[in-house]
């Protein structure tokens, strides 16, 4: 849905904009201070470059980013983690906070990722297609059905109507990628993005199923930022489109 | 344990006693590291511990305490160890070292100040030990076998300078060896199984040794038994001749006691002049300095090596121990009282 | 001087002292009794007896005892060499030894990875007889024994060290060959030191997870052992992973304290408990 | 017989013992020379001395530093008062200050997380006076404090025990109250064991990775210390994620080898090295 | 160090020796705990060691060491310490309990069969020690001053035992202790400084040292010089009359000896009987069995406590020491060999 993209969406063009205009004195000043971004692992490369480019657009602005599991962030939120923006992996993590009143607005797509098969450079088990990888012999890693990652799986194996039998579900993607970097796996599912960032130590092999669970990933200004300005401005960076530019070069999908 | 005990000013007391009597235990209660269940003690009328009620820390009491073991802080040196008394009463650093360096001084180690307990010979390090205890300046000074630990050829310095510094000291010395009691004590307490068992000037008490243990300690031989006109008669009826103390009443109960080097042993009886022979049946050999100690039961005889070694004396073996009259000294028993351990008149 | 009966008078531990271990030991305790008022008591029992965490409980409890073995096979000749033999790089062996004590878990687990995994230094070896380490419980066992075994081969060592030669030597002029001197005299005198160690490898194999995570994988009933269940359940079920976490910590305190009940711990406690 | 000059004859270690301590050493070595073959060297320099992990490796020696003080600080009066004290509950303490050795680091980060953050069981005091702990550099030094301490403090209480307390006694008869005996006999005489313990707080602070990055989260430059550094890193950036590893490596080995270097290690060694 | 030592079949030799001499390096040598850089050592034809190409290690030597302590394994029955010796030869467990049943026989100790080792005291562990040794069957025992940790009380039980083992074995005893070697050796080896410095039959060792070590080791006043018609005289030209030995020649070196005991001291020169009087400065006071040994440069005086509570020595005091011509004896001085360490014919 990238009509819900839409008042935000507004602000950051305005903001953006704001940022090459002589006008922009006022709204400088206001935009100074340190933004705590709480962001899904899986944004690592992308936010740290989106950070540069709006402390390079907003001087006397600092942003500092906190990399972890979605899941990990969202509790650490709720225990009081400072937090002014929070950018999650999917909706699931995104609307335990919404449902707990931690969110000061309604959280924004602004990126969505599918999956695709992560296969050793060499592909050993010699991987195709989705079906290949319920063939037995196979090394296949996953996530678990708790993590998004894990439960867009599911989904794709139910459309496919291929059985995975898993060697191991991990917790994270991160580990996903890391057994079959390490050539431990034969094929893991992992999102297009990780797969595009592990650069040639695995290789991506697409597959039209995955169309079927498309992952989105909303952000939104965490209740009780004390830089709501700042924040809004940064998440108008990462949906407006310099932002859109990095993701889709890492990867991502439009929201 | 029970002990009733009172010192006077600058007097020293020897504390003997067989091995868990004790001795320990009693200068660890007025040491102030063990906590007695009952019991009170005061010194120059500061109550130490009067059980339940009162209850001094070992150091706020100004009683000092030497073991067997210098126990020389390894982490300090000679100078600062014996300054450490002083520093803890509050001295400042310069006046503590002043004052060890004095203490150091009195006892003949001002040579090794500046080194590590570490570089000592356990005989050098125990003379560290009695400046540092010296320099705390303590109201009693308790030493629980200061020599027990140190080599033959170091304890008789270390027993010289004991009793250079231990003169017109008020002090409690805790001894195996009957020559410490001789040479520091004025007054010597026979300790057993935690009660006094025999007090008195240590000479008296090794001369006329009146309980067992004490003859043991004093290294004699002892028969009690009832006073005649020219000896003894002992319990079981044997007659021994000797020399009777003018004291001695006849008819009374009385004590004979010989050295064990005055008794001569023979493999058959012999006839001549001296006066008592008593048959025996040797129990046990033991060495004894330079000499073997031939035991028969309560009696001992000392041979030396080449005697022995024609007498070829076996334990079971029935010998013959001979004792001069004028060997034997014989003086009235008298009934030993628990509390007799005030302060000499 | 009148005296009866006697106790130690303890040295006197200055009162702020006693204040200070307070501070820390609430530091301690506070984490845990703060864990224990998260848990959803009323259904505490079901959500510990559920069919995946009692899976992974028993996992736990077996992978661990069997890593437990490991470093007792594997860490008892450690510490005998470190302890009594004479070799070059005796230092440097021991350095290495606490390695992984000291080692982040995940690190250790990168490292197995390229030990044992199918591209690693002996998994290509390993491939060849047809021996698949990565993903199976073996990798498991592998991962807790590298991160236990410092835990019982120094507290095996310093029981040792402190046993000294002494009781050997004797052994040996009595006849008997180095074989016989080890069964019959070294480990059945520092039985209490491989004790303890024994249930310290335990424990910490059982809380093993960064390392396990990285090499084993996760995979119920074969590799999820108990922490990476609770580190799984903590996405969509809290209140399972406070009610398991706060099960391991029962377990940890139960084997410690049982074990440690008569003595203070050996394998930290430098020559016993003689003090004078 | 005639005979001049003597060596101890070490005691016989039966062979097969060296044949299994090597394959133990083997099993801890492998891993780290396995590691070593997987960094990327011509890169080795530039990769460890980028911005972020230089950040995150003083980040890491700086609050390492601190949480070694903090220890020492609460660990000295712990260990006194367990190797000295007489009081109910000794027992449990010990068993309870053995825990976070053996809990798994996330388990421990979450229960920090309840007794600390906001919602936590001191937290909202703590928010009354404004405090904020969680998620700030102090959450990292309390993280790496909970799991170091008991290295300190079992440490410190084994060279407690092995000292005994004949010095105190004499230093009391010589008229020095508690904290004199304390600050001149006591401390000075177990300072090796201070010492050794202190170095493996520090290691295991330097390597702490679970609770840190649960309780204090990974805020570059605040939070995120060299093992969180070398986590985020290990999905993007392997070759970095290696080289740092290793880099963590050198550090404990040399603090630990340094350390050691001339004694055995004091926190696992009971009774010293004399060995008859 | 250098030492020549041969032992035949069922000898027991004793080594003494001042501290650090190398006699518990002799036997650690011997049972093979220590490696030699340079020797060698054969038992009955069999090689033990010879420096750099023969090594045999201590559980193949058949060679068994009882040491200070006895050492008993504490997690085995006394039955199981006394068994370990045959089981470790190979024997099964019914036959090695047999086997050491027999050997706690021997040192009647069977009552104790069952006890672990720490139920036991020290003379009683001691025991069960060497009948541990014993039960190992060693073609050498060697026993490393087994009686030093005992209390006073319980050695000579223990020394009554070790006789009776020890006949007919063939046997090494390091001791401090002379009775020691006169009680159980037929031969005896001064050691000092790693070499031996006089060796010869116990009994004429002890009654005519030849050096001034083992003159003190018999408790003996030593003065060597040149044999007189009717006395020696000595280095620094004093004169001692004494019992000439028939095979001192007169004007060949010569050793005078007598007993401390037979010593009077005096604080003024006296005139009388006695043929001997020396003018003597105290150097030390130490005590010597239940009397206190005056010594004064290297001749000691013995006397009693109470002749010592009169006479007040001091160091540094001059007495007078008197010996009578008939308590010394003058015998010929014999060049010391090192090697001199053989069998006895
Ligand atoms: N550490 C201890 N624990 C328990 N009881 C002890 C301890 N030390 C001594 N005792 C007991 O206390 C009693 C007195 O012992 P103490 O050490 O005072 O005797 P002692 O006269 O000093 O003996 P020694 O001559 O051996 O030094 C003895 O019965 C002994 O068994
Ligand atoms: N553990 C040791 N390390 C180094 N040198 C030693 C050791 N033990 C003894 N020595 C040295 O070896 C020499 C011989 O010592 P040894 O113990 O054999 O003497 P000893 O005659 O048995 O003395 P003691 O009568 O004290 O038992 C001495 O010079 C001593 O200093
Ligand atoms: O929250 Mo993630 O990006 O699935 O690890
Ligand atoms: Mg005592
Ligand atoms: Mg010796």
């Amino acid at each position: 849905g990238s009509s819900d993209a839409g008042p935000a969406g507004a602000g950051s063009s305005k903001a953006t904009g704001a940022a090459g205009s002589p006008g922009s004195a006022s709204a400088g000043a206001d935009l100074s201070g340190t933004l705590t971004v709480f962001a899904a692992a899986s944004l690592t490369t992308t936010f740290t470059d989106l950070a540069k480019e709006f402390e390079t657009d907003h001087p006397g602005s600092k942003i500092r980013l906190s990399f972890a599991g979605s899941s990990d962030l969202v509790t650490q939120i709720s225990e009081g983690a400072p937090a002014d923006v929070f950018a999650s992996a999917d909706n699931a993590n995104m609307s335990k906070l919404e449902t707990a009143s931690l969110l000061a607005a309604g959280p924004t797509n602004f990126a969505s990722n599918v999956l695709t098969i992560a296969v050793p450079p060499d592909n050993p088990a010699d991987i195709g297609s989705f079906k290949d990888l319920g063939r037995s012999g196979v090394k296949v890693v996953v996530c678990a059905p708790q993590v998004p990652c894990g439960a867009a799986a599911a989904k794709v194996e139910q459309v496919t109507g291929t059985e995975v039998k898993p060697v191991s579900e991990e917790s994270s993607v991160t580990d996903v990628l890391g057994k079959v970097s390490s050539g431990e796996a034969d094929a893991g599912l992992v999102y297009v993005t990780d797969a595009k960032g592990a650069g040639n130590k695995v290789t991506a092999i697409d597959f039209p199923e995955a169309a079927t669970a498309v992952n989105t990933y909303p952000i939104a200004t965490v209740a009780g930022s004390t830089h709501k300005e700042l924040a809004a401005a940064f998440i108008a960076l990462v949906t407006g489109p310099a932002g859109q530019r990095v993701l889709l070069a890492a990867g991502f999908g439009k929201p | 344990m029970s002990v009733s005990l009172e010192l006077s000013d600058k007097e020293t007391v020897a504390v003997l006693g067989p091995n868990g009597a004790g001795k320990s235990t009693l200068l660890g209660l007025i040491a102030g590291l063990l906590r007695p269940s009952s019991g009170r003690a005061d010194l120059d009328g500061r109550v130490l511990f009067d059980a339940g009620t009162h209850w001094v820390p070992a150091h706020q009491r100004k009683i000092a305490l030497l073991a067997q073991e210098p126990l020389l802080f390894p982490h300090l040196t000679v100078l600062d160890n014996v300054a450490f008394g002083p520093r803890s009463a509050g001295a400042s650093r310069g006046d503590a070292r002043r004052a060890a360096r004095h203490w150091l001084g009195e006892v003949d180690a001002l040579g090794f100040a500046h080194r590590r307990p570490g570089q000592l010979s356990g005989g050098q390090a125990q003379r560290i030990a009695i400046a540092r205890a010296l320099a705390a300046e303590p109201d009693l000074l308790l030493l629980d076998e200061p020599m027990a630990a140190l080599d033959i050829t170091v304890a008789p310095m270390l027993r010289k300078l004991l009793k250079r510094v231990l003169a017109g000291r008020r002090a409690i010395i805790v001894t195996h060896d009957v020559v410490d009691a001789l040479v520091l004590a004025d007054r010597l307490v026979v300790l057993d199984a935690g009660r006094i068992v025999e007090a008195g000037p240590t000479r008296l008490v090794l001369e006329r040794p009146q309980s067992a243990f004490a003859a043991g300690l004093a290294g004699l031989n002892q028969i009690t038994g009832t006073v005649t006109g020219h000896g003894l008669v002992s319990e079981d009826n044997m007659s021994i001749a000797g020399v009777v103390d003018d004291a001695a009443v006849p008819g009374e109960p009385g004590v004979a006691v010989f050295r064990p080097g005055a008794v001569s042993v023979f493999p058959e009886p012999v006839h001549g002049s001296p006066r008592n022979t008593f048959p025996a049946t040797i129990t046990d050999l033991e060495p004894h300095g330079d000499q073997i100690r031939i035991r028969a039961g309560a009696l001992a005889a000392d041979v030396t090596l080449s005697a022995a070694a024609d007498l070829a004396p076996a334990p079971g073996s029935i010998v013959y121990f001979v004792v001069k009259a004028a060997a034997v000294v014989i003086y009235p028993a008298k009934t030993v009282r628990n509390d007799e351990a005030g302060p000499r008149p | 001087m009148h005296g009866a009966g006697k106790a130690p008078a303890a040295i006197t531990i200055p009162l702020w002292i006693w204040v200070v271990a307070a501070a820390g030991g609430l530091f301690i305790l506070l984490p845990l009794a703060a864990m224990v008022t998260r848990v959803n008591w009323p259904q505490f029992v079901p959500l510990i007896t559920s069919g995946p965490s009692l899976t992974a409980l028993g996992l736990s409890l077996r992978t661990s005892a069997v890593s437990t073995v490991l470093c007792i096979v594997l860490g008892v000749p450690l510490a005998l060499v470190l302890a009594r033999g004479q070799f070059p790089g005796q230092r440097l062996l021991r350095s290495l030894v606490l390695l992984p004590l000291v080692l982040p878990p995940v690190v250790g687990g990168i490292a197995l990875l390229y030990t044992f995994g199918r591209r690693g230094l002996l998994g290509s070896s390993l491939s060849v007889l047809g021996i698949q380490i990565a993903f199976s419980t073996t990798a498991v066992v592998l991962a807790q024994t590298f991160v236990a075994l410092p835990f019982l081969v120094l507290s095996l060592e310093g029981s040792l060290r402190s046993a000294g030669t002494r009781y050997e030597s004797a052994a040996a002029t009595l006849g008997a060959g180095p074989g016989t001197v080890l069964r019959r005299v070294t480990l059945p005198l520092v039985l209490p030191g491989l004790a303890s160690g024994a249930v310290l490898a335990f424990a910490r194999s059982l809380g093993e997870f960064g390392a396990t995570l990285t090499f084993a994988g996760s995979l119920e009933g074969v590799t999820r052992t108990l922490p990476l269940e609770i580190y799984l359940q903590r996405e969509t079920d809290p209140d399972t992973a406070v009610a398991l976490s706060l099960v391991l910590v029962v377990i940890a305190v139960a084997i410690v304290g049982l074990t440690f009940r008569r003595t203070a711990p050996k394998l930290l406690n430098s020559g016993g408990t003689r003090d004078a």
